[in-house]
C-alpha cells in the first residue's frame, strides 16, 4: 500500500531542474490560473485607489480652501487669529474664524476631559477586572453605542442636556459644555473599546510578575499594567479627540453657534464643523463666504492631520 | 422681471385643458433646489402637478437658498428656490436669471412671554438686537435679561429681517439655529428670549411664544398684504434664461389658483396675487 | 492594611465607570426607544414623507438608506478586503506600506463634513452625479474603505502562522493559499467587522447633507426600472436617508409632528443598529460554530 | 540493542544526608481546568532549606502544581483547587488566604524572564514600594543586597537606571530572582528558569541556586532531567497529572521504582 | 562522583551500512535575521532516502536551517541568505527558483499540527487540486493511500468528511504528513514533530518515519536526543549557528568529537 518511487532517470532530472528555475514571462504570468500575478494586480490596484482616494481629498481641499486667500485675498493670519465673523455685513464685512478653531478645540478637550477617565475605567473593567463579563455584556454595549448614529445623540442632546443646562446653570442652555457632553459620551465607545484593546495586549508575563512579587490588583493594573500600555492609551483618546473633533451635526444641535468668543465653558459657542454646516446651503459658489467656508473645511482637514501626526509618533515610539 | 402669470384665469377650465393637453404633450423631468422655506410648498405642488402629468418627474431639493440660485444659474437646477432676490448674492448674474415670485412670507419676532411685551417700536426692537438693551425693562417688559435667537448668515429669513425690522443694523450675537423649530423652542423655554419667524409657525391658539407687534402695528397677513407691516419677503423660482415648455408649465400651476388659493395659504405664506404692494431687489415699497 | 483600603477604592471606582458606561446606554437606548416606539406604526413605515401635513411616514427614506448602505458595501466591501489583504500579507516594511498605511490612518480619521465637502466639490459637481444615492455611496465608501481594511488585516493578522505555512509548505502559492485558506479562515471576523461598520454607515448623515441630498423623489416601488427617475433603483435620483431626515425634520420641517417623526426616526434607526449587531453577533456565532464543530 | 555510552552525572551537590523539616506539603491535591483534571491525587512533601525539583513530559501538569503553591492560579479563572496544601499551618488553598501575604512568602520565577519595563532598580525595589517601604535609603540598600545575591551587582552597577530589557536574556533572568528575593521569602518557585537562555547563563543560575538553598526552600520545574540530576535533593516525576513517583533524586535517577520512571529517564519518551 | 545508570537506547534501525548518494547539498550556509546571524558557514550534506536529525539546544538554528531548505524563511522579510544548498544541480537559493515548485518537491511537517480548517479528505486533495489534478476518482485513491501511509486510514475512513481539526493532535500530525505525502515529494522536513505530542502518538509517528525513509529523504529536527538516537541515521549537532558535529547517529552519540557534543548529549547543558 505504498506509492512506489521510481527512481530518476537523467532525463527527468534534467526535465525538474528547468521547472524548478522560474523563466515565465510577463504574459504567462497573467494567464496562468495558478499564477500569483492574477491576485497581485487586484490587490495592489486596491492599495493604489486608496493612496489616491487621499491625495485626490488632500489635492481638492487644498485648492478649494486657498481660494479665499488667493482670489479673495483675505489674509491668512488675520482669517485664523480674527475673532469677528461678520461676512453678510454690508460694510468692511469682517472673516475672523479663531472663535471656530477656539470652540472646536475646547469641545474636542472637553470632551476627552470627560470621557477619559469613564472610558479608561470601563477599559480596565473589560480587559482586567471581570473579564468574562467585559466580552460577554461590556464588549456588545459598546458596539451598539459606537453604532448609534450621531444626530441621535444630538436629538438626545437637545431633548435632556440643554434642558438640564437651563434649568441648573441658566441662559439658554446652548453651551459649549452641552457639545462638549454630548461629543463626550460620544467618543466614550471608542475610547474604550480601543483602551480595553490595548491593555490586553500588555503580556500577562507582566502582570503574573507583579502578582508574584505580592501586588495587590490596583497596584498591578496602577503601577504594571497601565505604564506598559502607555502610549496605546494615550493614542486612544487622541483617536477619540479626532473624532470629537470632526463631529458635525450632534455639536450643531447643542452648542447655540455663536460666533463671538465664548467667556465661559456656559456660554454658546461655535465649532468650524458647525459653522461649516450651518452657513454652506445659504451661500453661493464662488462667493467670499463660500470659499471662506472652504477654507474651514480646510483647516479641519489640516488639524485631523496633526492629530493623524500625533497617533503615528505615539505609536513609532511604542514600537521602538 | 416679474414672469408671474395673471391671476384671471379660471382655475377649474385651466386645470383640466392643462390636464387633457398634457397627456401627450407633457412630459419629462424637472429638478427644482434650494430655499428650505420654500421646499415643503414646492413639494406639495410637485405632487400634486406630477397627479395630473403622470409622465413627467419633478425632483424637489433642498440645499439653501445660496445652492439654489448657484445652481440654477450653473444649469444644474432647473428651478432655483430663494428666499432673496438673485440681485442681493454675490457672484449670481441676476440678469442671467428669470425671477418668479411665487408666494410672500411675513415675518416678526417672537417673544417669551416670561418678557412681558407684546409692543415694540421699530427703535426699540433695533435697541434689542443691536444689543444696546440688555434687559426688558428698559423697553417696557419686566426686569428679566434679554436672550437673543439669530439665523445663520445668508439666511433668508434672516436677510429680510435685518433689512427691513432693522434697517440693516448688524444685530448682535446670539445663540444661532438654522432651524424655526429651534428657534421656537428656544424662545418658548428660555425666560425672556427674543427671535424671528415667519408668520406660519405662530399657530393661532398657541400661547408659548409673543408674536410681537412692530410700532403698535399687528403682525398678520392682512397688515403684510396691504403693506402696513413691513418685515416680508418674497418667495422666489429663478430660471436660467426663459425656461423650457415644461418648466414653464409646472411653473403656471404654481401660480394657479390651485396653488395659490389652497397651498399657500394652508402654508403660512400669502399669495402674491393678494398684495396690494409690491418690491423690487433693493428693498423699495411701492404700491401695485 | 493601607494597600488593601486603596485597593478596594479604586477597583471599586473602575466598577463604577463601567456601571456609568452601562447606564449611558441604557438611558439612551430607554429615552430613544420609550420616547419613539410609540410613534412606530405600520403606516409610519409604509408612508412617504410628507412635505408640511402631519401624518409622514419615513418609506422612501428607510429604503433609501437601506440602498445607500448596499451600494456603498458593494463598493468598498472587494476593496477593503483587497487592500487588508494586501496590508496583511504582500506589503513589505518599507516607506510605500507606511505611506499605505498612513493613507488608511488619514482616511479613517477624516471627519465626516470634510468628506461631504469632498464629495459635493467631486462627485456632485466635478463629476456631475448631482445629489445622488451614487454620489453619496461614494463619499460614504471614503470612510467606509479603511474600515473594512482594518477589519481584513486584523482578521488575518489573528490567524495562526501555521496556517499560512501549511499552505506554502504544500507548494500553493501565496494567492492561492489567501484564497482557499487565509481568506475562508478569516471571513468570520471579517464578516462580523463589516456588519458592525454596515452600522455605522447606516447612521451616517454629515457626510451625506452634501451627497445624497436633503429631498426625495417620490419613489414608485411598482417601478423598478433603474433608469426611471423615480424608482427605488435609480442610483442617480437624491436620496435623503433616515439619519439625515431626522437631522433634516428637526432643523427645518415645518409640519406639526415634527418631535414625533424624528423620535420614531430615531427609534427605528436604532432599532436597525441594535438589528445590525444582533445579527453580526449570531452569524459570527453560526459560522464559527460550523469550522470548528461539525 | 546496542548500548549507549554511559552518562556521567555529578551528584556531588546533593548533599542532604538526612531529611530537614517538611516545610510545605501537598495532601490529595486535585486541580481541574473547567472539565480537564490537570492534576490527580497529588501528595508532595517540600522540605525547608533544600531543592525540590519536578520532571514529567510536557503537559503533566508541573507548571499547574507548583503555581498553586503561591495561588497563582487564581488567575485562571477556569482552574479549579481541592485537597490540602499545608503552610505555617494554614492551608494555602483556604479562599480566606490572604493571597498578597502569602505570595511575598512565596516569590515566583517564571520560564520567560519578565522583567517590568522600568529601570533595573525600579524592578527590584517595586516589590518593596508595593509592600509599602518608602525608605530611599533602605531601597537603595536592598537594591544592592538584591544584586549581589544573584551575582548582577557587578555587572550592572553602573547603569541601574536603565531599561531592565536592555539586558540580555540570563541576566534578565537573574534580575528577577534578584527581584523575587527583595521581599526576603521562605520559598522560592521557579518554573523551568532556565530553558529559555543560553548554556552559559543556565550554569549560572544552576549555581545561583545551590547557593540559594542554604537560606530559601527552593522548587523548580525542569524538563532537563540531568539538571535536576545536578541540583536537586529531592525530585518529583509527574506522568499525566499524577505524582508517579518522589523521593532523593539520587534513588529516583539510579533506582526507579516504576518502569514509566525509568523509561522517561532514560529518554524513551517526552 | 556518583555515575548515573546506563542509558539503554536502541540504534536498531539505523541500518545504513554504507552511505546512500546524497541528495541534497549546503555548502557556506549563512542565514541572517537583520543583523543577527542565526546559522554560520554551515556545510552540510543530506543522504537520500535516509533520515538526517538536526539536534541542539533552543535558538541555535536548527529551525531557521531546515526551513532554508524549502525557502519557507522567505516568508520573514528581515531574512537572508548566503551560500550554495544543491538539489538536483540547482542551488535552492537562488532567486530565481521557482518556490512553489520546490516546496512540492521538498514537503514540510511542522511542530503545531496544522491541519486545515476544513474536511479531513479536503486537507489531502487540497494541494493536488491546486497542481491539477480533477479527476474524482485519482483525488480518492490518492487520498486512501496517503492515509494508509501514515496509518489513519483505518482511524478516519468513516469520517473523511468531518472537520479536521476534530482529530486529535497526533492524529492530526499524521495527517499533516499524510498532505504532504500527496504530492509525492523526494524530501519531507520536519521540524520537530512530536514536541507537541503525548507518548503514545510520539511513538507511532517515530515508526511511520522509519518506514517512510525507504522511500523519501527525511530530515528532522528535535530536540529530544534519544528520539534522534533511536531513528536517525546521520545526525547534525548545531550549536549557536554553527554546524558543530555532524555524522552517522551512533558514532556521534557514542563517541563525539568535539566536547560541546558530548556535554550537549550528556544533559551538562539545553
Ligand atoms: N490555562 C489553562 N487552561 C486550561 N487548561 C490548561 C491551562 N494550562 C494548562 N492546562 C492543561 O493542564 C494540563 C497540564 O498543563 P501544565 O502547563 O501544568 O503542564 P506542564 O507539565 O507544565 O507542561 P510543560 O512542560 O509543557 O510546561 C495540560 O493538559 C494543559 O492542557
Ligand atoms: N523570525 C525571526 N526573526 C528574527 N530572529 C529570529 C527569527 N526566528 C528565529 N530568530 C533567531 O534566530 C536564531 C535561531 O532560531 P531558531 O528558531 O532557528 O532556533 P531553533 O534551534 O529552532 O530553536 P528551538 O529549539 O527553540 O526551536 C535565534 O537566535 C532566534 O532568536
Ligand atoms: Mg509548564
Ligand atoms: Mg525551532
Ligand atoms: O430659508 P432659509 O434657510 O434661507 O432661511
Amino acid at each position: 500500500m505504498k506509492i512506489g518511487k521510481v527512481a530518476m532517470d537523467p532525463a527527468t532530472a534534467t526535465a525538474s531542474k528547468s521547472k524548478l528555475i522560474n523563466e515565465k514571462g510577463l504574459f504567462w504570468r497573467l494567464t496562468d490560473r495558478t499564477s500569483e500575478s492574477r491576485g497581485k494586480v487586484l490587490i495592489y490596484s486596491s492599495a493604489i485607489l486608496m493612496i489616491v482616494a487621499v491625495t485626490a481629498i488632500t489635492l481638492f481641499l487644498t485648492i478649494q480652501g486657498l481660494r479665499s486667500f488667493v482670489v479673495d485675498h483675505l489674509n491668512f493670519w488675520t482669517f485664523i487669529t480674527g475673532t469677528q465673523w461678520y461676512p453678510d455685513r454690508a460694510q468692511n464685512p469682517s472673516f475672523g474664524a479663531f472663535p471656530f478653531i477656539f470652540g472646536s478645540m475646547a469641545v474636542t478637550f472637553l470632551a476627552a476631559l470627560i470621557a477619559t477617565p469613564i472610558a479608561i475605567g470601563t477599559a480596565i473593567f473589560m480587559a482586567e477586572l471581570a473579564k468574562k463579563w467585559g466580552t460577554k455584556v461590556m464588549q456588545p454595549i459598546i458596539e451598539i453605542l459606537v453604532g448609534i448614529p450621531s444626530v441621535v445623540y444630538g436629538l438626545i442632546g437637545l431633548s435632556l442636556i440643554v434642558p438640564f443646562m437651563r434649568v441648573h446653570f441658566g441662559g439658554s442652555g446652548f453651551n459649549l459644555l452641552a457639545g462638549a457632553i454630548v461629543v463626550g459620551i460620544m467618543i466614550l465607545p471608542t475610547v474604550a473599546s480601543i483602551a480595553a484593546d490595548s491593555i490586553r495586549a500588555v503580556p500577562d508575563s507582566l502582570r503574573q510578575a507583579s502578582y508574584a512579587i505580592g501586588a495587590t490588583k490596583w497596584q498591578t493594573i496602577w503601577r504594571v499594567v497601565i505604564p506598559a500600555a502607555g502610549s496605546s492609551l494615550v493614542t486612544a483618546i487622541v483617536l477619540g479627540m479626532s473624532r470629537a473633533f470632526g463631529e458635525a451635526l450632534a455639536v450643531q444641535m447643542v452648542i447655540g453657534n455663536v460666533v463671538t468668543l465664548p467667556k465661559s465653558i456656559f456660554d454658546p459657542s461655535a465649532t468650524l464643523t458647525t459653522i461649516i454646516t450651518l452657513s454652506m446651503g445659504h451661500t453661493t459658489t464662488g462667493s467670499i463666504l463660500n470659499d471662506a467656508l472652504w477654507s474651514l473645511g480646510f483647516i479641519l482637514l489640516l488639524i485631523s492631520y496633526v492629530f493623524i501626526v500625533i497617533i503615528r509618533f505615539l505609536s513609532r515610539r511604542r514600537n521602538a | 422681471g416679474n414672469g408671474s402669470s395673471s391671476g384671471s384665469s379660471d382655475s377649474s377650465s385651466s386645470s383640466k385643458s392643462d390636464s387633457s393637453s398634457s397627456t401627450e404633450a407633457l412630459s419629462g423631468k424637472i429638478t427644482i433646489g434650494g430655499s428650505t422655506a420654500l421646499q415643503p410648498l414646492a413639494a406639495q405642488a410637485a405632487k400634486e402637478f406630477m397627479d395630473k402629468n403622470p409622465n413627467v418627474q419633478i425632483e424637489v431639493q433642498g440645499g439653501g437658498s445660496g445652492t439654489g440660485l448657484s445652481e440654477a444659474q450653473a444649469g444644474n437646477f432647473d428651478i432655483g428656490m430663494s428666499d432673496v432676490f438673485a440681485e442681493s448674492k454675490s457672484n449670481i448674474d441676476a440678469k442671467a436669471l428669470k425671477d418668479y415670485q411665487v408666494a410672500v412670507v411675513g415675518m416678526t419676532a417672537a417673544v417669551n412671554p416670561k418678557a412681558g411685551v407684546k409692543n415694540l417700536s421699530k427703535k426699540d426692537l433695533q435697541a434689542v438686537f443691536t444689543g444696546k438693551v440688555k434687559n426688558w425693562k428698559e423697553v417696557g417688559g419686566k426686569d428679566l435679561k434679554i436672550t437673543l435667537v439669530n439665523r445663520p448668515d445668508g439666511s433668508g429669513t434672516r436677510a429680510t429681517f435685518d433689512q427691513f425690522a432693522l434697517d440693516n443694523k448688524t444685530p448682535a450675537e446670539g445663540i444661532t439655529q438654522d432651524s424655526t423649530n429651534t428657534v421656537k423652542k428656544i424662545i418658548s423655554e428660555t425666560p425672556g428670549a427674543i427671535g424671528y419667524m415667519a408668520l406660519s409657525y405662530f399657530t393661532a391658539n398657541d400661547s408659548s411664544v409673543v408674536k410681537l407687534s412692530i410700532d403698535g402695528v399687528e403682525a398678520n397677513d392682512d397688515n403684510v398684504a396691504s403693506g402696513k407691516f413691513p418685515v416680508w419677503a418674497y418667495e422666489h423660482m429663478y430660471t436660467k434664461g426663459e425656461p423650457s415648455k415644461l418648466v414653464k408649465a409646472f411653473l403656471d400651476f404654481i401660480m394657479s389658483d390651485a396653488v395659490q388659493t389652497k397651498d399657500v395659504p394652508a402654508q403660512g405664506y400669502l399669495s402674491v396675487n393678494d398684495m396690494k404692494v409690491q418690491r423690487d431687489a433693493t428693498g423699495k415699497q411701492s404700491d401695485k | 492594611m493601607n494597600s488593601k483600603v486603596t485597593n478596594r477604592i479604586a477597583l471599586s471606582l473602575i466598577i463604577l465607570c463601567a456601571a456609568v458606561m452601562a447606564g449611558i446606554l441604557a438611558t439612551l437606548l430607554g429615552y430613544i426607544l420609550v420616547k419613539g416606539v410609540s410613534s412606530i406604526s405600520w403606516h409610519f413605515l409604509t408612508t412617504s414623507s410628507s412635505p408640511f401635513l402631519a401624518g409622514g411616514g419615513i418609506k422612501d427614506q428607510l429604503w433609501n438608506s437601506f440602498y445607500v448602505l448596499i451600494i456603498t458595501m458593494l463598493l468598498t466591501v472587494p476593496i477593503g478586503v483587497s487592500g487588508g489583504i494586501y496590508l496583511a500579507e504582500y506589503a513589505k516594511p518599507g516607506r510605500l506600506t507606511s505611506f499605505i498605511r498612513t493613507c488608511v490612518e488619514v482616511l479613517a480619521s477624516l471627519p465626516s463634513i470634510v468628506v461631504g465637502m469632498f464629495g459635493m466639490l467631486v462627485f456632485v459637481n466635478y463629476f456631475g452625479f448631482k445629489f445622488s444615492v451614487f454620489s453619496g455611496a461614494l463619499a460614504l465608501t471614503v470612510f467606509n474603505l479603511p474600515v473594512i481594511v482594518r477589519v481584513t488585516e486584523d482578521g488575518f493578522n489573528s490567524l495562526s502562522r501555521h496556517q499560512k505555512e501549511g499552505g506554502l509548505a504544500l507548494g500553493l502559492t501565496h494567492w492561492h493559499t489567501i484564497k482557499t485558506i487565509l481568506l475562508p479562515a478569516a471571513f468570520p471576523s471579517i464578516l462580523t467587522g463589516i456588519i458592525l461598520s454596515a452600522g455605522r454607515v447606516f447612521g451616517e448623515s454629515a457626510a451625506l447633507l452634501f451627497t445624497a441630498g436633503l429631498s426625495t423623489p417620490d419613489l414608485d416601488f411598482g417601478n423598478w426600472n433603474p433608469a426611471a427617475p423615480n424608482s427605488p433603483l435609480n442610483l442617480f435620483r437624491s436620496a435623503e436617508t433616515l439619519s439625515v431626515h431626522i437631522w433634516a425634520v428637526n432643523t427645518g420641517g415645518i409640519m406639526p409632528d415634527v418631535q414625533t417623526i424624528a423620535n420614531g426616526s430615531a427609534a427605528v434607526l436604532v432599532i436597525c443598529v441594535l438589528l445590525f449587531n444582533l445579527f453580526a453577533r449570531a452569524l459570527g456565532k453560526v459560522i464559527n460554530q460550523k469550522l470548528s464543530g461539525r | 540493542m546496542i548500548q549507549m555510552e554511559k552518562n556521567i552525572v555529578s551528584f556531588s551537590n546533593n548533599t542532604v544526608t538526612k531529611d530537614l523539616p517538611v516545610q510545605i506539603n501537598a495532601e490529595d491535591v486535585n486541580i481541574y481546568y473547567g472539565d480537564n483534571h490537570a492534576v490527580k491525587h497529588v501528595n508532595l512533601p517540600i522540605h525547608e532549606k533544600s531543592i525540590t525539583a519536578l520532571i514529567g513530559p510536557s503537559g503533566c501538569g508541573k507548571s499547574t502544581f507548583i503555581r498553586t503553591i503561591n495561588r497563582m492560579n487564581d488567575l485562571i479563572p477556569a482552574a479549579r483547587c481541592e485537597g490540602t496544601i499545608s503552610y505555617k499551618d494554614v492551608n494555602i488553598l483556604n479562599p480566606k488566604v490572604d493571597v498578597v501575604q502569602l505570595r511575598k512568602e512565596i516569590g515566583m520565577v517564571f520560564q520567560q524572564p519578565n522583567p517590568f519595563p522600568k529601570s533595573i532598580s525600579e524592578n527590584i525595589q517595586l516589590p518593596l514600594r508595593f509592600a509599602g517601604v518608602r525608605n530611599k535609603k533602605t531601597l537603595k540598600e536592598v537594591t544592592e543586597d538584591c544584586l549581589q545575591q544573584v551575582g548582577l551587582w557587578d555587572e550592572v552597577k553602573d547603569r541601574l537606571d536603565r531599561s531592565a530589557t536592555s539586558l540580555s536574556g540570563g541576566q534578565q533572568q537573574r534580575l528577577c530572582i534578584a527581584r523575587a528575593l527583595a521581599l526576603k521569602p521562605d520559598v522560592i518557585l521557579l518554573d523551568e528558569p532556565t530553558s529559555a537562555l543560553d548554556p552559559v547563563s543556565s550554569a549560572k543560575i544552576e549555581e545561583l541556586l545551590l547557593q540559594l538553598k542554604n537560606d530559601y526552600t527552593i522548587v523548580i520545574v525542569t524538563h532537563n532531567m540531568q539538571q535536576a540530576a545536578r541540583i536537586a535533593d529531592y525530585t518529583a516525576f509527574f506522568y499525566q497529572g499524577e505524582l508517579i513517583e518522589f523521593g532523593k533524586t539520587r534513588t529516583l535517577f539510579t533506582n526507579p521504582e516504576k518502569k514509566s520512571t525509568s523509561d522517561y529517564i532514560s529518554g524513551r519518551f517526552g
